[in-house]
């Protein structure tokens, strides 16, 4: 049996398994009931300067079990209502990192301020939205922005910055480089995959934005692949995301360089009860693989001298 | 085979004004589903709506009132035009009592009808108590009266039934008869009264309950209310459940996820 | 009935289902066999200079039916042996469509060159291959490569000139506006996914050359979202890939912009057969959208006029 | 419920020197097999290669001759040594025939081994006809000596059995007695001659062939041949079929795809 504690950087958690963003991330409640399901920690869905609807339904396609598209348009009660949320979450336990989108470098330093009084333990900066047009990928997407704004964020807070990347770029490593050597603590790798689906007999896009970012099993190869080389280019611990429902996948993201993993579509495909059982797959695993820590496993299937 | 996703295209094949704010839409959704269960309406260009199934057999229905502007569209839907379906959704109705109160106030009477007509023939009797704001909008009366062991009506302007509130009729039946359940959807305030009647008669109540939705899946948190989703826990609810909820008959979220009075 | 008949500038073909390159590709009879199976035309294999063996085994991982991870690492016969399996195919009727890789831009110009007297109907640039180094997408991310090479290749040779477009660059319209100002006679999208797979037993990736691309029903929604972004900004026609295994995703990808689509995965999942079948579904439901011929459909999802 | 690949990683459970170049591995494998068909054995680091099943029970296993690099380094595999299987892929013997002719040459008989044992087992009467270089590389002979009717040896240097080609003591046999089919496998040379003495006895020959692999699945056009792909189609094709292949026995596709004399 694997002691399951998981450490990113200066933090520990019960488990590697976090809550990723945006799924059970508006109220504290659920935030707090995906920590009472198991979870090692939640993150907060992506908070604004303001309030935001997103936008209007249809916001998900489904495909099977392996693959969900949507594009909520980063609906969120704004960075005044929100605290309330993390209060909520915290009372009960869970450490909370708390998320948070901005068109530029200062409102994004600004949010991450005003983070820091809520008790989260990190922020995450979304520099990762497919689908919100100036908000996200256009800046996740070009090394000089990613640095301006993971610099601005760094200089406003002392809490550790996680920097959370698309795939949706040539190299992502270049990305996660960008952000190391501006200050970050951590790289969360990666938000949704670009992606669309039509419907044929209304000849339109599904989803009210055209418009999405894919999620599920079907990303699980991108994001190992992300994590796989970052882990190549930045010393930072990497937290992976994409496509993980079982003990398995967390460990072949541990192998490819992750330090922990978010879980988010699973939430819906396999219930909240995918975290219990994800923690205990992963007990039971990484047991037999003769780990007695999950950092024996980080970054063990790149050639060369491990660094766990 | 393909990897299409779950959403249907479904014809219009029938629309009947229920009431001059209500409408019924009739269409073939090849899915199994029961009373309690919903689906989400898609007006293509427009939203994506829950909506409870008011007809659950194989041609479905849905029974929309105006309230916003997308409702209001549903409204101006005619036959043959094609909306997207998805679902059905959430939990549904225990159809094994034997004598239930059914408490409708205004288009929620559109989810109990299909619950009510299948326990009734199931050999439940069933007691209707409906309320609306007016004769001309009280729904499913007609429809239901065939298979109503009692229909009690109640307006609040007087014109048919009961002049008041139709908790007062539900808190006079639950004195008079015996009943093993209470089914109720309305207004959260004309619910937390109901609660408090079945309380009262210690009857256990079951409520049907709306909230804003977006993914229906348990993934956004949309629909959060306490620790329950609406789209995966409910939206039935027993009635001891909702009486310990903070919000319910006082706030809701909002399509930002804040937190509004109801 | 829609008249199945699909036309990709000057060239038309009996329907718009082709083979994609590298499945089925490196025997003329092969080609041939897709063709005699239904299909429209046929991609070859992605031909160099030198013959090549590619990467060691394992080369390809599969995801239940809805994904397949594969490096093959481009082994082919060479530009030398190849015109013999081309003369096979053409001998038996088969439009082919020759796929050429390269380095450099004159290496590429001089595959085309000596592709024209084979009887290939088109030339497909592959610019897009996600593993290996120095050849593909690394040309493919960068558009004044793009351009560099499609320029040269257009210099070359009178053939249509197809550029093939990765969808691991942020925007991949933006490298489709680049081949069509070079004189690009059509864009062929999407080329895999960048993704890995882990073998946690062994702890070390799965295929022999570490990153391979994902294909097959996962990246259908990446394939289309890059077809509906190129549509939106140039104007040459568009062949979508990505998987396609059906009639109604045939329909998705006209309707998203493309006239003509490649199958690929669907051909090992499916068996061959495949092109047979989804010809007779998209008979009859494009059929039933009201189509009397199939550019009716393309770009018909868009918003504005149609450009059918 | 994970989305893992179709491979699993196998322990070796037994390694047995069948002849100085020739290993058999155990390994335990789930998944059903039937004779004729292969895995692709993944030797991690180095190569994956199809091998037939030679054993296709639970406890299943291949049969190794050293040819290459990697086949080597198969043979230089250890109990305890970890390997990765994925399979089975391709077609199987028809078990049906109630006289058969097995032939057998070098380590072509790993995969002809189940097939007779099971063919045996369903009460077929099987004859043998297995060829080595030498007598230490004949394969298999002490292992189907309990089942065979019959048991004929040949090897090239005559130091056991038949001095000379398996394939004449085919020849012999198919004239002397009646069969209801004839299963070979071994080099193509070897294959072609068989397939030429069933057609002189009129009796149906189904052979098992080799040709470079990559993905199994029928998607890389490595395995080409004619208009089959051997991984899917093959790799058991009746005889017939194998003699109306311009390439069967002259020349196969190395891996870039080029073709090579066999
Ligand atoms: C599980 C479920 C089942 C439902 N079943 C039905 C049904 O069978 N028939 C039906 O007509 N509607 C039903 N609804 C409500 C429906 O989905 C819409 O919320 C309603 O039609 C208003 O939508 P709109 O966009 O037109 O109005 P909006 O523009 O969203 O709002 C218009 C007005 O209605 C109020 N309002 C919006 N939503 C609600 C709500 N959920 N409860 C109370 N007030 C609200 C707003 O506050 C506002 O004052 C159901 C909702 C849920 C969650
Ligand atoms: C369906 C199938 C089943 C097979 N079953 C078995 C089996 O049960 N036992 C077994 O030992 N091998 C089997 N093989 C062959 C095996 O897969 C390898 O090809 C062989 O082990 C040589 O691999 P290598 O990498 O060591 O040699 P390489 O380095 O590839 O080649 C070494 C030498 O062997 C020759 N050679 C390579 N492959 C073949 C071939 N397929 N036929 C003839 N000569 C070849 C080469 O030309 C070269 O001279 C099978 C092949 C297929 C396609
Ligand atoms: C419905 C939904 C909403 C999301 N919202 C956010 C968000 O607000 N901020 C963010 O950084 N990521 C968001 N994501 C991305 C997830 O956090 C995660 O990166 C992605 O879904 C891949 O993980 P998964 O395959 O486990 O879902 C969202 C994903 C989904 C499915
Ligand atoms: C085994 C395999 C080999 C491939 N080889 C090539 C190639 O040589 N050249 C190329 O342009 N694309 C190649 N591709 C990409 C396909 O042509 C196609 O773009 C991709 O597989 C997506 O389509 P699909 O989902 O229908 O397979 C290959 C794909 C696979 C699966
Ligand atoms: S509507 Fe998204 S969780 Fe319920
Ligand atoms: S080995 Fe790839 S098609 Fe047969």
């Amino acid at each position: 049996m694997t002691e399951l504690r998981a450490e990113v950087g200066t933090l520990t958690f019960r488990n590697p398994l976090l809550l990723a963003s945006g799924i059970w991330g508006e109220s504290g409640r659920s935030l707090l009931g995906a920590y009472e399901a198991g979870a090692g920690g939640v993150v907060s869905k992506s908070i604004g300067t303001e309030p935001r609807t997103g936008y209007p339904n249809p916001t998900v396609e489904q495909y099977g079990d392996w693959g969900f598209l949507n594009a909520m348009g980063l609906p969120n009660p704004g960075i005044r209502a929100y605290p309330e949320e993390i209060r909520v979450a915290r009372e009960g336990g869970a450490p909370v990192v708390g998320s948070v989108f901005a068109p530029t470098a200062e409102e994004f330093a600004e949010l991450a301020k005003a983070m820091e009084p809520t008790g989260v333990c990190a922020v995450e900066l979304n520099l990762s939205c497919p689908h919100a047009k100036g908000l996200g990928s256009e800046i996740g997407q070009d090394p000089v922005l990613v640095s301006e704004v993971t610099r601005a964020v760094r200089r406003a807070t002392k809490l550790p910055v996680w920097v959370k990347l698309t795939p949706n770029v040539a190299d992502v490593a270049l990305l996660a480089e960008a952000a190391e050597r501006a200050g970050a603590d951590a790289i969360t790798a990666i938000n949704t995959v670009r992606g669309l689906a039509i419907e044929p007999t209304l000849r339109r896009p599904v989803l009210a934005n055209g418009l999405g970012g894919l999620s599920g099993p079907a990303i699980k190869p991108i994001g190992l692949a992300c994590v796989w080389q970052i882990y190549e280019r930045v010393k930072i611990p990497i937290v992976g995301v994409g496509g993980i429902r079982s003990g398995r996948d967390v460990i072949e993201y541990l192998l490819a360089g992750a330090r922990a993993v978010q879980v988010g579509t699973a939430v819906a495909t396999d219930t909240v009860r995918v975290f219990s059982r994800i923690a205990s797959e992963l007990e039971k695993e990484a047991g037999a693989l003769g780990a007695e820590r999950l950092s024996d496993l980080v970054g063990a299937a790149h050639p060369g001298p491990a660094r766990g | 085979m393909s990897s299409a996703g779950l959403r249907e295209v479904c014809t219009v094949l029938d629309r009947a004004q229920e009431t001059p704010s209500t409408v019924t839409l009739r269409f073939e959704y090849p899915r199994e589903a029961h009373p309690g269960q919903f689906v989400m309406v898609w007006l293509p260009g427009d939203d994506e709506l829950p909506m409870s199934l008011s007809y659950t057999g194989r041609e479905k229905g849905v029974t929309v009132k105006a309230m916003g502007e997308t409702s209001r569209r549903i409204l101006d839907t005619n036959r043959g035009a094609k909306i997207g379906i998805r679902g059905p959704y959430g939990n549904r109705f225990d159809l094994s009592p034997r004598r239930i109160l059914v408490v409708g106030g205004g288009s929620g009477t559109a989810v109990l009808a299909p619950a009510a007509e299948e326990a009734h023939a199931r050999g439940a009797a069933v007691t209707f108590a409906l309320g609306a704001t007016t004769a001309r909008e009280m729904l499913f009366a007609e429809r239901l009266r065939p298979i109503a062991t009692a229909l009690h009506l109640a307006t609040d302007d007087g014109s048919a039934g009961h002049h008041g509130y139709v908790t007062a009729v539900a808190d006079r039946l639950l004195a008079e008869a015996a009943f093993d359940v209470v089914w109720t959807c309305g207004p959260e305030v004309m619910m937390r009264k109901v609660l408090a009647a079945g309380d009262r008669a210690s009857v256990p109540v079951f409520g049907s309950v709306e909230r804003q939705m977006k993914c229906s899946l348990g993934l956004c948190d949309a629909c959060a209310l306490g620790p329950y989703h609406v789209c995966i826990d409910g939206p039935v609810f027993p009635g001891h459940v909702l009486q310990g909820l903070e919000e319910f008959g006082r706030s809701k979220r909002d399509p930002s996820g804040r937190l509004v009075p109801v």
